[in-house]
C-alpha cells in the first residue's frame, strides 16, 4: 500500500509563482493525470513529485502501509522523460545494472535481461547508450525506470519519440503499474491516458 | 509622522557626529607625554601618521562584521527561502567589498609612507587580502548565475564555506612572518595599539566614537541600498508580467 | 604659501576629508529623499484604489 | 545515519558512485588525460623558465605545489561539470542519496589527485635535481594529507560551479580563497621536509590540515543538499 499526498505546493522560478497551493492524495491502484499548456510547470510539478526539485512551499508526502517515508525516496519512483539522459558510455545493461548498485540493491543481471527484452531492446544489451536511436533511448528509460520496481511511476510525456509498438509496450506497461501502485502522467495528449482517479490542471494558474 | 521626523533626526545626528569625530581626530594636537584632555599620545616611529587608525581600523573591522552580517543572511536564506534574506545579504557583502577595498587602499598608502612600500605581505595585509579574494569570488559566482534562486542559494552556500575555512588563516598566518603592523602581539615599536597601552584616554574615546560613527553610516547606507534592490526588483517583476 | 602649507599639512587635510565628508553625506541624504518618494509611488501603484 | 543498515546502503552506494566515475573515466580519459598534460607542460615550462638556475629549496617547494594546485584546476570539477553538461545530473538525483553522490564524487577526486600528484612528484624529482627530500616520512604524509585537502575543498566548489554558466573559468577564482590556507600549510611543510627536519616538527602543520579536510567534508555534506536539488 502506498499513499502519495501533495499539500498546498508552491514553485517560483526567478520570483515568479510557476503554480502555488496545489494539494491532491493518490492511492495505490489509483493514477494522476498532469496536464496543462507548454510552459505551465507539468515538469516542474513532476521533478517535484520525483524528489528531484524542492519546492519553494508545501510538502510532498510518500506513505507506505500507513509509515510516513522520511528517506531513500528515490527507491520508491520510477521515472521517465525526454530531458531525462542514460550514460551515453555505458551499455544498456550496465545503465541498469548502474540503477540497482546506486540504490544499493541486489545486482540482478537476468532481470535486467528480461527487462531489456520486454522494451525489445534484447538484442542490444551490450552495446554503448551512444549508438542508439531517440526511440530506442526513450524505450530503454522505461526499463531504467522499472529495474528497481517502484511503487510509484512518474512518465512526462510518455509516448515522445515512439513508434507504433513502443507505444503499446507502454501503454501495457502503464496498466501493470496500476494494478501495482501509483501511475503519474504529465501529458497535453489525452489519448495517453483516458481513465484516471486524480487530474492536477496547470493551464492558468498564476 | 513622528517616526518620519525622529528618522530624519537620526541622520542629522550621525550627521554632526561624524563631523565632529573627523575634526578631533585630525585637529587635536599629539604630544610625546599627553597630560590633559584633548592630546592624544606621540608614538615614537608612527608620528603624525598614526591618526590612520581613527579610519583605517574601523573600516577593516566593517568589512569582516558585513562578512558575517552577509554570511547571516545567507544561512537565514538557506532556511526560510525568502528573497529578501537574498537582497540582504548581497547588500552586506557589496558594503562589505566597499569597506575592504578602502582598508586596503588606506592600508597600503599609510605602508608606503612607513614602511617605505605598498605592500608587504605583513599577516594582516594577507587576511585583507583573502577577504577580498573571497569577496570578488562571491561577486563572480553570483554574475554567472541567472536564476535568482540559485543565484541566492549558490552564493549562500559558498560564503557558509569561506566562513568556515577562513578561521585557519588565525592559526596559519603567524607561522608566514613576522608582524610589521602596529597593534601585532611582537610589534616593537608600540605594542598592540587598540587592544591595549598605546592609546590614552582622549585616543580611545575617538576611537570608538569613531567606530560608532563608521557603525552609523554603514548602517545607513545598507537600509538605503536594500531598499532601492526592493523597488528595482519589484519593478522588474512588474514588467516580467507584461 | 608653500611655507604655509607644509607647517599646516594636517590642517589641510583636515579641511579635504571634511570636504569629502560633506559631499557623501549631501549625497546620502538626496538619495533618502528621492528614495522616500519612488517608495511612496510604487505604493500608490501598488493599490488599485 | 544511527541506523546500521542505513550505514551500510550509504557505504554501498557511495562505492557504486565512485566506480561509475571510475569506470566512466577509464573509457573517456578526460580528466586524466586533461591532467597529466597539464602536469608535463607546466613542468617543462619551468625548467626552461629557470634555465641552468637552481633555485632554493623554499622556491621549489612553492613551485611544486603551484603546479599541483592548477594541475587539480584543470581536472577537479570535470566529475560534477560532466553530468551537468551531459544532463545526466537528473538521472543521478534519481538513483541516489546527495550524500552518496558527495562521497562517491570525494573518492574519485582524491584517488585522480593523488594519481596525479605521484606523477608530478616524480617529475619534479626527475627534472630538478637540487629538490632534496630529506625525511621522506613527513614528505609523504604532507602530499597525501595535502592531496586529500586539495579534492575535499575543489569538490565542493565543482559541485556549485557545475550549476553556474561559466564552469571552467569559475573554478579556480572560488577555489583559490579556501585552497590558500591549505597551500600555505603544504609549503610550509614541503621546505620542512626538504630541510631535513623530524617528522614531529611538521605535526603543528599536520594539525591545521586534518582539521582544515574535517571543517570543510563537514561543512560540504551540510551544506551539498542545497547544492545538489534546485
Amino acid at each position: 500500500m502506498i499513499d502519495l499526498e501533495v499539500t498546498a505546493l508552491a514553485k517560483t522560478f526567478n520570483r515568479r509563482s510557476i503554480f502555488r497551493d496545489i494539494s491532491v492524495k493518490v492511492q495505490s491502484a489509483q493514477t494522476l493525470r498532469v496536464i496543462g499548456q507548454n510552459g505551465a510547470g507539468k515538469s516542474t510539478f513532476v521533478k517535484i513529485l520525483a524528489q528531484v526539485l524542492t519546492p519553494t512551499s508545501g510538502k510532498v508526502k510518500i506513505s507506505r502501509d500507513g509509515r510516513v517515508m522520511k528517506s531513500h525516496l528515490h527507491n520508491l519512483i520510477g521515472f521517465v522523460s525526454p530531458y531525462m539522459q542514460l550514460y551515453d558510455e555505458f551499455t544498456a545493461e550496465e545503465n541498469l545494472l548502474l540503477s540497482l548498485s546506486l540504490r544499493a540493491q541486489t545486482v540482478d543481471s537476468t532481470a535486467a535481461k528480461n527487462l531489456l527484452g520486454r522494451v525489445s531492446l534484447g538484442g542490444r544489451s551490450n552495446d554503448q547508450v551512444r549508438t542508439f536511436s531517440s526511440g530506442m533511448k526513450q524505450r530503454l528509460k522505461y526499463a531504467f525506470a522499472l529495474i528497481h520496481r517502484p511503487p510509484i511511476l512518474i512518465l512526462d510525456e510518455p509516448m515522445s519519440n515512439l513508434d507504433t509498438e513502443g507505444i503499446g509496450t507502454v501503454r501495457q506497461i502503464m496498466k501493470e503499474q496500476q494494478d501495482r501502485g501509483i501511475l503519474v502522467v504529465a501529458t497535453n495528449d489525452h489519448s495517453d491516458l483516458e481513465k484516471f482517479d486524480h487530474q492536477v490542471d496547470l493551464s492558468g494558474r498564476p | 509622522m513622528s517616526g518620519k521626523i525622529k528618522n530624519r533626526r537620526l541622520k542629522q545626528v550621525l550627521g554632526l557626529w561624524t563631523t565632529a569625530v573627523i575634526i578631533l581626530a585630525l585637529g587635536l594636537p599629539m604630544v610625546a607625554h599627553p597630560s590633559h584632555w584633548g592630546e592624544l599620545p606621540l608614538i615614537p616611529g608612527l608620528e603624525q601618521r598614526a591618526r590612520i587608525i581613527f579610519f583605517h581600523v574601523p573600516t577593516a573591522w566593517l568589512s569582516v562584521i558585513a562578512f558575517l552580517t552577509s554570511m547571516w543572511f545567507g544561512i537565514r536564506y538557506l532556511r526560510k527561502k525568502s528573497p529578501d534574506d537574498d537582497i540582504k545579504s548581497v547588500t552586506h557583502a557589496g558594503l562589505g567589498l566597499l569597506f575592504c577595498i578602502l582598508a586596503t587602499v588606506t592600508g597600503s598608502i599609510w605602508a608606503k609612507f612607513n614602511w617605505g612600500s605598498f605592500w608587504n605581505w605583513d599577516p594582516r595585509e594577507t587576511s585583507i587580502f583573502v577577504l577580498l579574494l573571497i569577496y570578488g569570488a562571491y561577486f563572480a559566482l553570483r554574475s554567472a548565475i541567472d536564476v535568482e534562486e540559485k543565484r541566492a542559494t549558490l552564493s549562500a552556500v559558498y560564503s557558509i564555506i569561506a566562513g568556515v575555512i577562513a578561521p585557519f588563516f588565525i592559526f596559519i598566518l603567524p607561522r608566514i612572518t613576522a608582524g610589521l603592523h602596529p597593534g601585532s602581539a611582537d610589534d616593537v615599536n608600540s605594542g598592540p595599539v587598540v587592544s591595549s597601552g598605546g592609546m590614552n584616554a582622549s585616543m580611545r574615546v575617538i576611537f570608538y566614537s569613531s567606530v560608532a560613527a563608521f557603525i552609523g553610516m554603514y548602517l545607513w547606507m545598507s537600509n538605503l541600498r536594500i531598499r532601492a534592490t526592493r523597488l528595482v526588483q519589484a519593478q522588474e517583476l512588474e514588467s516580467r508580467k507584461q | 604659501m608653500y611655507d604655509f602649507l607644509t607647517e599646516n599639512a594636517l590642517y589641510v587635510v583636515l579641511l579635504i576629508v571634511l570636504v569629502i565628508w560633506f559631499g557623501i553625506y549631501t549625497y546620502l541624504y538626496k538619495l533618502e529623499g528621492k528614495l522616500k518618494h519612488l517608495e511612496e509611488l510604487s505604493k500608490k501603484q501598488g493599490d488599485p484604489s | 545515519m544511527e541506523d546500521p543498515r542505513k550505514m551500510k546502503s550509504f557505504l554501498v552506494s557511495t562505492k557504486a558512485v565512485f566506480l561509475k566515475d571510475w569506470r566512466s573515466e577509464l573509457r573517456t580519459r578526460y580528466a586524466l588525460s586533461a591532467l597529466v598534460m597539464f602536469v608535463l607542460t607546466t613542468i617543462a615550462i619551468i625548467v626552461f623558465a629557470f634555465g641552468g638556475e637552481s633555485p632554493s629549496q623554499e622556491v621549489l617547494a612553492g613551485v611544486l605545489w603551484v603546479i599541483i594546485f592548477f594541475s587539480g584546476m584543470s581536472g577537479l570539477a570535470r566529475t560534477f561539470v560532466a553530468e551537468e553538461e551531459r544532463g545526466t545530473s537528473l538521472t543521478l538525483q534519481l538513483l541516489s542519496t546527495p550524500t552518496a553522490v558527495l562521497f562517491g564524487k570525494l573518492a574519485f577526486n582524491v584517488v585522480l589527485i593523488i594519481i596525479v600528484n605521484t606523477l608530478a612528484v616524480l617529475l619534479f624529482l626527475f627534472f630538478f635535481s637540487t629538490f632534496r627530500v630529506s625525511s621522506v616520512g613527513l614528505f609523504v604524509t604532507t602530499l597525501a594529507l595535502g592531496s586529500i585537502g586539495l579534492a575535499s575543498a575543489s569538490t565542493i566548489i565543482a559541485a556549485i560551479i557545475a550549476r553556474a554558466n561559466t564552469k571552467g573559468s569559475l573554478f579556480p577564482v572560488l577555489s583559490l580563497p579556501l585552497l590558500l590556507p591549505l597551500l600555505m600549510t603544504v609549503i610550509h611543510a614541503t621546505s620542512l621536509s626538504s630541510e631535513g627536519a623530524f617528522f614531529s616538527e611538521g605535526l603543528d602543520d599536520f594539525r591545521i590540515l586534518v582539521s582544515y579536510i574535517g571543517a570543510v567534508t563537514g561543512v560540504s555534506y551540510i551544506l551539498f543538499d542545497y547544492v545538489w536539488k534546485d
